[in-house]
C-alpha cells in the first residue's frame, strides 16, 4: 500500500526523538570541548617528523641529533599537493643505524596546504615521517603560524607509541632488524677491512 | 476617498507605462504586476471585493508568472541591439493616441449623463456563486469548456516535437 | 463553567478586551485607524516572536530525531540561540553582487514578507480574534499567498545566477503546481461550509456531539482534505521533502544563494511566517481553528486552542523534515499532477455525496469506501508503474 | 465620492497605453503584455459601470468581468504558448523579423 514506507520512518523517527531524553546510549555526538573521544588506532591529522632519543651524534638539542630524517626529499617529490620544503645540510651526522648520513638544515611543512593524504608517510624509506592526532591546530596567524618548521614538527618515539602504539611496535621491531643487519654487514665490512688491511701489511712486510 | 482613487490610477497608469516602455523583457513584465494591483485595489475601490481578489489571484498569480516563464524561456531578457520599438512605432502611437482621444471625448461628453454617486451595493460572496449557478450557469459552463480546451492546446502548441514524427 | 461565566470571558476575550482599553484613550475618530495599526502590530510581533521559538525547536527537534542534542549552548537550554542568530544576520555585511539588478534584489525579500504578512489578516485566531472578518477571506489569502510566487521570481532572477535562477523556476513550477492542490483541498470545505468566511467556516465547525467536535477532518472527505492539503501545505512552503527550489546538493541554496545579511534573514522569516500563515488556515479549516478538542475544554481560551493547533502543524512539519529524503524535479511534479490533483477532484465529488446523502451511516461507508478505493487503486498503479514508491538505486549495493 | 467618468478616463487611458504597446513593441511578449493591459482596462470599465449602474444586484457587470478574467486567463496561455513554439520555430520573438510567410 501507497504510504506504508513513508509510516514506517515517521514511526522510526518519532522512536528517536523520544527515545533520546530517556536512554543516553542512544545519542551519537558528544560535547566537544568538555568531553572528548578517544582517538583511534588509525587517526591521522598531519605529519610529524619522529626522532629518536638515544641517538645523540651531530649534538644540539635533543629533537635535532635524533631526527630519523635523513633529507633524502622522496616526500618532498611525492607530495601532491606541495607542501613540504627540504634544505638538505652539508655535512653528515650519524643515523640511528649508525651511518654517516646527511641530515635536513630545514623542514618545513604548510598545514593549510597539507590535504593528508599519508603519501610523505608512505614513500619515506626510513620511517622518519609519521602522522600526528592533534588536530586543534587553529591560530590567529594564518601563514606564519601554519608553517610549522623542524622544531615544532619533531615528536619523539616514545609520542609515537603513545598515539599509533601497534604500529610504532611494529616499525621499531622492523628497525631493530635492520638495525642488527647493519651492525652484521658492518661487522663482516669491518672484519674484512681488518683482513684487507692484514694482507696489506702482509704483502707489504 | 477621492484621494485614494487618484493615488490607484496613478500606480496603475505608471504601472502601464513602465510595462510598454521598459527595455528590459522582464522589468516589463514585473511593471505589468504593478499594474495589475493597482487595477486590482481599484476593483476594492470599487466594492467588488470578489472581483479584485480574483484579479490577484488569476493575473498576479498566474498570468504573470506565465509571462516570466516565457519570457526566460525565449531568451527575451536581453535587450535587442537595434531598439525595443518596432519600425512603424510612429503609426501605433498615432493610433493609441486617436483611440484616447476618441474614448476620452465620448467619456466627457458624456459627463453630465454620467452617475455621479451610488450608494455602496451589498454584495456577498453567496449571491456571486448563486449567479453563476443560477443565472449564468451556461456563462460558466462555457467557460469551463474554453479553459479545457485553452489547456489542452497551450500543452499541445507548446510541447516538443518528437524527432521520429517529423 | 459555562460560556457567560465573566471568568471565563474575560481570559478568552482577554487580547479583545486590551485593545478596547488602549483605544479609549484615543479620540474616537482615531480609534478605527488605530484600532488597525494596533492588531496589525500584535502580528508583527507575535509571529516573529513564535518564528525565533520556532528556529530553536526545530533544530532541536532535528536533533533528537538523529539522536543528537541540537543547540544547546546560548542560553538555558540553547533558548537565546535566535538571538544570537539574530544578532549575526543583522551585523552581517549585505552582499548585492556586481551584475544583479539592484532594485528587484531589494524588492524581492520585502515583496515575499510582505505578502506573507498579509494573509494573516483574514486567520480568525480566537472567537472575535481576525483582524479582517472578510466575506470573501479564503479568496483573499490564496490571492496573497500566490503574490509570494512572484517575489521568488524575483529574487531568483535579479540575483543573475544560474543557481539562482533554476531554483525560482523549479520554485516557482512547483508552487503553482501544489497551489491547485491546496486551493481544490479547500473547496471541500467551502463547499460544507457555505461560506468563504474563515470565521464562519470555525463557526460551522464549533458544535459537540457526545462530546467530541465536528471538526471537518473527522469526516471521510475530511480526512483525505486534510492529508492533501497538509502535502500541498508543505511543497507550497518549500519545505522538506518538496525542498527542491533550494537543495543545497545541488543548487547551493536556490533562490536565495545571493542574498545575504539582513536580506536574508527576511527570506528565512518569509519561509517560516508562510509555514504559520498555511498551518494556521489548515488548522482554521480541518481543525476546528479555535474551538476546544473535546466538550469539557470549551473553558480553555480560545486563542490558546488556536495557538496549540499551529505548534502541533509545526512539529508535523518538523518530523516530517526530519524523516522523508528530498524527492527528484519529475517525482514532484508526477505526484502532483497524477496523483494528488485526481484524488482532489475526487474528493469534490465525495464531498458533493456527503451533502445529499443526508444524515446517517450511509454516507459514511460511501464516502469512505469510495476514497479508499480509489487511494488504494491509484497508489497501486502509480508504485506498479514504478511513478512513486520505494526507490531503487541503480549503482548502490 | 470618485464620479464614475475618472473610473471610465483611467480605463481609456490604460486601454490606449495597452494599445500603444501592441502596436509599438518589437517582441511578441511585450506585444501579448500591451493585449493583456487592454483587456484589463476593459474589466475596470466593466466594473466601474456595474458599481454605478441601476441594477448592481443583478451583478451583470461583474460577472463580465469575473468570465473575462477567466477568458483573459485562457488568452494568455495560448498566446505565450504560440510565442514559444515560434521562438523555437524562428528563433527570435522579433516580430518585424517575422516577415516571411514561409517557415
Amino acid at each position: 500500500m501507497l504510504g506504508e514506507g513513508i509510516l514506517k520512518g515517521l514511526t522510526e523517527t518519532a522512536k528517536n526523538f523520544f527515545g533520546s531524553y530517556f536512554s543516553a546510549e542512544r545519542l551519537t555526538t558528544v560535547e566537544y570541548p568538555e568531553q572528548r573521544i578517544a582517538p583511534f588506532e588509525a587517526t591521522r591529522v598531519f605529519p610529524f617528523l619522529v626522532y629518536d632519543a638515544e641517538n645523540r651524534d651531530g649534538g644540539g638539542p635533543e629533537w635535532e641529533a635524533g631526527l630519523r630524517c635523513v633529507a633524502c626529499q622522496i616526500c618532498e617529490k611525492e607530495c601532491p599537493p606541495k607542501c613540504i620544503y627540504i634544505e638538505k645540510s652539508k655535512d653528515k651526522k650519524l643515523d640511528y643505524l649508525g651511518k654517516a648520513q646527511y641530515y635536513p638544515a630545514r623542514f618545513d611543512i604548510d598545514i593549510s596546504v597539507c590535504m593528508s593524504c599519508q603519501i610523505c608517510v608512505e614513500v619515506c624509506p626510513f620511517e622518519a615521517i609519521k602522522m600526528d592526532t592533534k588536530f586543534e591546530l587553529s591560530t590567529t596567524d594564518r601563514f606564519g603560524g601554519l608553517l610549522l618548521d623542524r622544531e615544532q614538527l619533531a615528536k619523539s618515539n616514545e609520542y609515537y607509541h603513545q598515539i599509533h602504539s601497534a604500529e610504532a611496535t611494529a616499525v621499531d621491531a622492523k628497525l631493530a632488524i635492520e638495525k642488527t643487519k647493519f651492525d652484521a654487514k658492518a661487522k663482516v665490512a669491518a672484519a674484512t677491512a681488518i683482513a684487507k688491511a692484514a694482507a696489506v701489511a702482509g704483502e707489504g712486510a | 476617498m477621492s484621494f485614494v482613487f487618484y493615488m490607484l490610477a496613478a500606480l496603475s497608469v505608471t504601472g502601464a507605462l513602465a510595462a510598454v516602455l521598459l527595455k528590459n523583457t522582464v522589468h516589463c513584465a514585473l511593471a505589468l504586476t504593478v499594474a495589475f494591483a493597482g487595477l486590482a485595489l481599484l476593483f476594492l475601490d470599487l466594492d467588488a471585493q470578489f472581483a479584485g481578489f480574483a484579479q490577484i489571484l488569476v493575473y498576479i498569480g498566474a498570468v504573470a508568472i506565465l509571462v516570466v516563464f516565457a519570457i526566460l524561456l525565449t531568451k527575451g531578457s536581453e535587450t535587442p541591439k537595434d531598439g525595443v520599438f518596432s519600425r512603424t512605432w510612429l503609426v501605433g502611437l498615432v493610433i493609441a493616441a486617436g483611440v484616447f482621444a476618441v474614448l476620452g471625448w465620448a467619456v466627457i461628453g458624456s459627463i453630465r449623463v454620467l452617475p455621479q454617486e451610488k450608494a455602496v451595493p451589498t454584495v456577498t460572496v453567496l449571491q456571486i456563486g448563486n449567479a453563476l449557478v443560477g443565472r449564468y450557469v451556461l456563462p460558466l459552463e462555457i467557460v469551463a469548456v474554453l479553459l479545457t480546451a485553452a489547456m489542452v492546446g497551450a500543452v499541445i502548441v507548446a510541447m516538443h516535437e518528437k524527432e521520429g514524427e517529423k | 463553567m459555562t460560556i457567560e461565566n465573566p471568568i471565563f470571558v474575560t481570559s478568552d476575550q482577554i487580547f479583545v478586551l486590551l485593545r478596547h482599553w488602549a483605544l479609549s484613550f484615543l479620540p474616537a475618530a482615531w480609534q478605527t485607524i488605530a484600532g488597525v495599526l494596533l492588531s496589525v502590530a500584535a502580528i508583527v510581533c507575535i509571529f516573529p516572536a513564535l518564528f525565533a521559538l520556532t528556529t530553536v525547536f526545530e533544530r532541536k527537534g532535528l536533533g533528537r530525531i538523529q539522536n543528537r542534542l541540537g543547540p544547546n549552548r546560548v542560553g538555558p537550554f540553547g533558548l537565546l540561540q535566535p538571538i544570537a542568530d539574530g544578532i549575526k544576520s543583522l551585523t552581517k555585511e549585505d552582499i548585492v553582487p556586481l551584475s544583479a539588478d539592484a532594485a528587484v534584489h531589494f524588492l524581492a525579500p520585502v515583496v515575499l514578507v510582505v505578502a506573507v504578512f498579509m494573509g494573516f489578516a483574514v486567520l480568525p485566531m480566537g472567537r472575535n480574534m481576525a483582524l479582517v472578518d472578510m466575506d470573501a477571506g479564503l479568496l483573499f489569502y490564496f490571492a496573497m499567498g500566490t503574490s509570494t510566487e512572484l517575489a521568488v521570481f524575483m529574487a531568483g532572477w535579479s540575483s543573475r545566477n544560474k543557481y539562482s535562477l533554476l531554483g525560482a523556476m523549479r520554485a516557482v513550477a512547483q508552487m503553482i503546481s501544489y497551489e491547485v492542490v491546496l486551493l481544490l483541498s479547500s473547496v471541500t470545505v467551502v463547499m460544507m461550509a457555505g461560506s468563504l468566511s474563515l470565521t464562519k467556516i470555525v463557526e460551522a465547525q464549533n458544535h459537540y456531539s457526545f462530546g467530541f467536535p465536528h471538526w471537518y477532518i473527522f469526516t471521510p472527505w475530511g480526512c483525505a482534505g486534510f492529508v492533501m492539503y497538509a502535502i500541498a501545505a508543505t511543497a507550497e512552503t518549500n519545505r522538506s521533502p518538496f525542498d527542491l527550489p533550494e537543495g543545497e546538493s545541488e543548487l547551493v541554496a536556490g533562490y536565495h544563494t545571493e542574498y545575504s545579511g539582513f536580506k536574508f534573514a527576511l527570506f528565512f522569516l518569509g519561509e517560516y511566517l508562510a509555514m504559520f500563515s498555511i498551518s494556521g488556515l489548515g488548522t482554521t479549516l480541518f481543525l476546528g481553528g479555535w474551538s476546544a478538542p473535546f466538550l469539557f475544554l470549551t473553558w480553555v481560551p480560545s486563542w490558546f486552542w488556536f495557538f496549540s493547533k499551529l505548534m502541533l502543524s509545526i512539529f508535523v512539519f518538523i518530523w516530517l523534515r526530519g524523516t522523508l529524503p528530498r524527492l527528484r524535479q519529475d517525482q514532484l511534479m508526477n505526484f502532483a499532477w497524477k496523483f494528488v490533483l485526481p484524488m482532489c477532484l475526487l474528493n469534490l465529488f465525495v464531498a458533493g455525496i456527503w451533502r445529499f446523502l443526508g444524515d446517517g451511516w450511509l454516507r459514511w461507508m460511501v464516502c469512505s469506501a469510495i476514497l479508499i478505493v480509489a487511494y488504494a487503486g491509484m497508489g497501486w498503479g502509480e508504485m506498479r508503474r514504478g511513478k512513486i514508491g520505494p526507490r531503487s538505486y541503480r549503482y548502490a549495493e | 465620492m470618485t464620479p464614475l467618468a475618472s473610473y471610465l478616463l483611467v480605463a481609456a487611458l490604460l486601454f490606449a497605453i495597452g494599445l500603444a504597446g501592441a502596436l509599438t513593441r518589437r517582441n511578441a511578449i511585450l506585444v501579448l503584455i500591451g493585449i493583456e493591459l487592454m483587456l484589463n482596462a476593459a474589466n475596470l470599465n466593466l466594473i466601474a459601470f456595474w458599481r454605478y449602474g441601476p441594477h448592481p444586484e443583478l451583478l451583470t457587470g461583474m460577472m463580465f468581468a469575473i468570465f473575462s478574467i477567466a477568458v483573459a486567463a485562457a488568452e494568455a496561455a495560448v498566446g505565450l504558448g504560440l510565442v514559444i513554439q515560434i521562438h523555437r520555430h524562428a528563433k527570435t520573438t522579433d516580430l518585424d523579423a517575422m516577415n516571411r510567410m514561409k517557415g
